[in-house]
């Protein structure tokens, strides 16, 4: 049991991944030397090599097409994308080949590819350094799509990521990357699957839904909602994005008979509207109000300076979460 | 620069000191024969789309030297990549009739397994599957093997922002690759001088590949140089790439019109050119085939022709679970759900 | 007032463009003499040259990126991405740039520019030939896009794309390709704006919103439920999706209570998630019901024999609306 | 082969008959005074980065000949397509400081009206405004003037497939476009040599294209081979390419670390070759610079700092309302629901 930040949490899984299996291998641009841009994979390529840990040349639709070309071959190829806004020249590789591969196959082909991306707002960036585009992916079916919002689900999601016999597009929230939180050396009691939710926070009134850089907001939400109206909120991290753990989500909103989802990522055709209309489904009776979304304006990411208030926040939650209990 | 040449159209062998092939009846006998079965059943699948048993066909007609050439130059453990017309290379490596009609019957979207024939499973996205060739020859470098990894591609998809990454890869890399452009002049209704404006094996030298220019309807010369190239990457020279000049004597598929956009007497001008005609003329002349060999051939194209009809029309659906089953490792919940209530929607039907 | 396939009330779409506007630039694969596969581009540059009416490389980035390029030089180009499965080498550029430059440049730069893309199956097509990925365009704030079902929405909806000054994804229905129809020369008292929906069949009780290749099979479903079962279906095209016509929408479950979305893309994070999510919030004490979804299945399009099953067909159209009824 | 060089690092002219460049003193202080603004100005937006008025910067640090050789070669109403570093080419064409740092404050996402400039705003998804140059080109083509188009791209960006795909669309659609690429090394960390086997203009020659390699910190030859390149270009010549080997002398930004990657010698090896000092010396040699114009410089170049400052720290934010009204045309109703919102939000608790 360690205290690391997630940014290390996720290098020490990488580590153990390298370490139990040689057939695993990470790949991107300036994974090497450099060690990543947020450090992830920092010292890796002095412990494994540059077979293992390898600098590509700037082509990510080549470092996708690559993996899968890795992973015919039977190694688990984990691709690092520098930033979430510099994945869609590989988006061809991802959404027709890589997805696809084991439907196209009839089941003989499988992909254990990961595929991480940095991802979202509230470092400062400038443009195309601050997107969630998760939702084409969580549309893709073929693709498993995973966030994680801490340093221990960082660390353990990404070694049963590395794992898993299908290809996963695994998101690391940038804001977190330097928040600090104990990582356990085994499987913790509280370590979940990769397709389960986590409820962090339980209570009776309102189901607020979330992941990735927007958990610590919804978690403070619920605290100033707890202390000044006495609102009790269960706060879910969904962790994963596709598929979603509707047991863990519709039990939770069925109890409470209220939802709101909050992401980064525009509203408009979101992830949100998904778990919407799914819960809508499951709990029609249930529901006290409609579920409501809180996401990024549907906008492009606009500059730095208006990041604040493009970003949900804890105003913007807790709105929500009153026009909710308004209904 | 002048694509190398073994055997001139009218069946002579011409003199390539760079490119030595030792030439026996045996070789040409049984490339010629590859050649003719690969041709018939091309024209029996263009039948059996006619006669609606398939969906769609693209034939291979006209590129089979490039093809068989090729594939017999390698071992039969370096794995292939091919794009979507390579029917007579998949021929020469053992895929059948029915495994390779059953995707362009609609009834699946591959057809055999490609472990069993190191031969990986059609790519439709053009350029797609050159890194895939790529990554896979990373592996092979890694497991410091000798094999070799061949990958096919036309002129059109040596456009693609794709095709060009993995000329830049290879070469930085210097993974044992050999990439073989069939540049049979068209893209569907777009000639290759619309898509680059100089020869793609120069193309390709640019990116410190090496590379080389070939008579795609000259099987000795195919072959010839991609047995001698495919050593070199073999043995650690490092990735290569070799142009095959052909002709699509054909539409692009089954639904195009090549009326539309070329001429009748291209066409010609290419028949004097057949890949067949030529090795046949040499076999002829040297009296390297007898009629029992000819009597031979013509029947087993026969048979195949045949078998490839019954094939295909035998070819079974799967059940629709292997959709919901076939998606991911493990069906979802989501998956499983809806292929529950699917189910229970058809049965009702049923009562 | 003719008669016209879709396909050639595109093109003719097209001609007046062309004619209309010297600065309109047709391009893509094929696209020249051969007419475009699907026949829309048919005798276009043999009336405005090659130099209006492009063949280009084999190169689907380039194509929008060049285009992107044309625009920014005053030019207004419609090019065509020759299958839907085919434009995600150009997701880069579509989503990076031409979404965004408007926004990137603080509304100094316009980029009217087209994407014509013949969409989902229905034709018994090979592999990558059949997709329904609207939902990544419409999720993509910067873009509009649009869909037409029937010759004259066709030739109408694409002459505005062209005139407006935003970036249209321009959906064409493959399976409805040759469906003939009257179109009018002149625009119709029922030619709509782009971004209005059309309410193709007034009904009382449920309300089904669908559009593209499905608006047949929804109206062939209406027209049973009113004979088989005496239910009055609206049948709503959405024709734009996105920006959504919720105007309309929220009019017409308003008035009806029940709603059922029917598209050939995957349910799940498709767009139907959208417009439940937003009528939810709109109508939450109208709805009898929760909005209900129709789609393909969560899954690669399948190979060509399953795609009568996999796409929605009266049967899981009218399944729907009996669940909506026994909620 | 040896990159084209008119000056060595010496600051002593050397010749090359195939590019004939008139030397005057106007034009060399000119060039002279273009890099010392421009390193001036970067040295202040690095300060003011660290001072936290920028989020971040990416300084042009020894790319100043590359960059004020080339953009002063062609035609002031010749459009160019910088990437993200051309911060000297910028200022060339009358950029103002507010208007180049206000992106990187985090204020705008670009800061010029490209129309003014005939300067298109930066780009910083590698490569893709290379197929935008080749699409305004093609319109320059069609309008039948003599502009032509100036493409900036770097070594780590030419691995990726949109601009290879530039290479081939621009040769064979023979557009007037001059690609220029700066050959600074470094792609972040990862040196030229693991994006690349041969040298890019090489691969470019291999696409077909005109292609040249010249030294990028010798601003006599860059200017010389620009001059020469672009004229061909505009009187029909076709595409071209100009690769021009240089040195990024900071890190990749601000927020990068060289020293985890590269030594410290190479950065040392390429102060020898400075850009400025060796056409300094050139200057001082041949009595091209008085004491007045050094002493008028220092001052221009400080006064330039100062107004950097100041610019800076004065930028404005607009209005949220902006982020709104500049998706589309119009916006949307969900937009004006969403900021009507947001605007009463914030307003709820003003009171
Ligand atoms: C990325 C992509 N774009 C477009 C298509 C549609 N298409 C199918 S085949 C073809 C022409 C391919 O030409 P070439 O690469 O020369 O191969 P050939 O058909 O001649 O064997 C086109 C444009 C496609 N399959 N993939
Ligand atoms: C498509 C894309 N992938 C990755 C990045 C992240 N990135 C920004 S700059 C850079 C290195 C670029 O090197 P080069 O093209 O040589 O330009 P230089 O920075 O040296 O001027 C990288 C990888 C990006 N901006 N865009
Ligand atoms: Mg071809
Ligand atoms: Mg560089």
């Amino acid at each position: 049991m360690s205290q690391l930040t997630l940014s290390k949490a996720l290098n020490t899984g990488l580590q153990q991944a390298l370490t139990n299996d040689p057939k695993v291998i990470v790949m991107g641009q300036d994974v090497g030397g450099l060690g990543g841009v947020f450090r992830v994979t920092d010292g890796l390529q002095k412990d494994f090599g540059p077979q293992r840990v390898i600098d590509t040349p700037l082509a990510e639709a080549s470092i996708v097409g690559t993996a899968i070309g890795l992973a015919l071959r039977g190694y688990r190829p984990i691709c690092e994308i520098q930033f979430d806004g510099f994945v869609y020249p590989a988006f061809n590789q991802i959404v027709s080949q890589l997805a696809k591969m084991r439907a196209r196959s009839h089941g003989q082909l499988a992909l254990p590819v990961v595929i991480r991306i940095p991802v979202g707002g509230g470092i400062g960036a400038v443009e195309h350094h601050s997107e969630s585009n998760e939702v084409y992916f969580a549309h893709t079916a073929g693709l498993r799509v995973v966030c994680c919002s801490n340093p221990q689900d960082g660390h353990w999601m990404l070694r049963q990521a590395v794992a898993s016999e299908d290809p996963v597009i695994f998101y690391e929230p940038k804001r977190r990357y330097w928040a600090k939180d104990e990582v356990t050396d085994t499987p913790a009691e509280s370590t979940l699957p990769l397709d389960r939710a986590r409820i962090l926070r339980s209570g009776d009134d309102l189901t607020l839904l979330t992941y990735g850089g927007m958990v610590d907001t919804c978690q403070r939400a619920a605290a100033v909602a707890a202390e000044e109206d006495r609102r009790e909120i269960e706060v879910v991290d969904l962790r994963t994005l596709s598929p979603l753990d509707m047991e863990t989500i519709a039990a939770s909103v069925g109890k409470t008979g209220r939802c709101v989802v909050a992401h980064e990522a525009p509203t408009f055709a979101g992830l949100g509207a998904e778990v919407g209309a799914e819960i809508t489904e499951y709990s029609f009776y249930d529901l006290q109000a409609p579920v409501l979304r809180v996401g990024g304006f549907n906008i492009p990411y606009p500059p730095a300076k208006y990041e604040d208030q493009h970003l949900p926040d804890l105003d913007r939650v807790l709105d929500a979460v009153d026009r909710s209990f308004a209904w | 620069m002048e694509p190398v040449q073994l055997l001139d159209p009218d069946g002579r062998l011409t003199q390539d000191e760079n490119w030595p092939l030792e030439l026996t009846p045996e070789l040409c006998r049984d490339l010629y024969r590859r050649m003719r079965l690969a041709r018939r059943f091309d024209e029996q699948a263009y039948v059996l789309q006619r006669q609606g048993e398939l969906g769609l066909w693209l034939q291979s007609l006209g590129q089979e030297a490039a093809q068989v050439g090729s594939i017999s130059a390698v071992r039969p453990d370096d794995h292939v990549f091919p794009s979507y017309r390579e029917h007579a290379a998949a021929l020469c490596r053992g895929i059948t009739p029915a495994e390779l009609l059953v995707q362009w019957r609609g009834s699946r979207n591959s057809g055999w397994d490609p472990a069993t024939y190191r031969f990986h499973i059609y790519t439709l996205v053009l350029a797609a599957q050159l890194p895939h060739a790529t990554g896979y020859a990373m592996g092979v470098q890694r497991d410091g093997t000798d094999e070799i990894v061949l990958a096919y591609f036309g002129d059109g998809a040596a456009s693609e922002g794709e095709a060009n990454e993995t000329f830049n890869w290879a070469a930085t890399t210097e993974v044992p690759l050999l990439l073989f452009c069939q540049n049979n002049q068209w893209a569907i209704s777009t000639p290759a001088h619309t898509q680059t404006r100089t020869s793609l094996h120069q193309r390709a030298q640019g990116f410190g590949l090496e590379a080389h220019l070939v008579d795609g309807n000259d099987i000795l010369a195919v072959h010839a140089v991609t047995a001698a190239v495919a050593e070199r990457v073999r043995s650690g020279g490092g990735p290569a790439m070799i142009e095959a000049q052909t002709y699509r004597m054909a539409g692009h598929s089954t639904s195009d019109d090549p009326d539309r956009y070329r001429d009748a007497s291209e066409l010609d001008s290419w028949k004097t050119r057949d890949p067949i005609h030529r090795l046949e003329r040499l076999l002829e002349e040297r009296g390297w085939m007898n009629d029992g060999f000819r009597a031979d051939l013509e029947a087993e194209c026969e048979v195949f022709a045949n078998r490839t009809s019954q094939e295909c029309k035998q070819l079974p659906l799967q059940d629709v679970s292997t959709l919901f089953n076939t998606v991911l490792a493990e069906p979802t919940p989501l998956l499983t759900e809806e292929h529950r209530r699917y189910a229970e929607l058809v049965a009702s039907f049923a009562e």
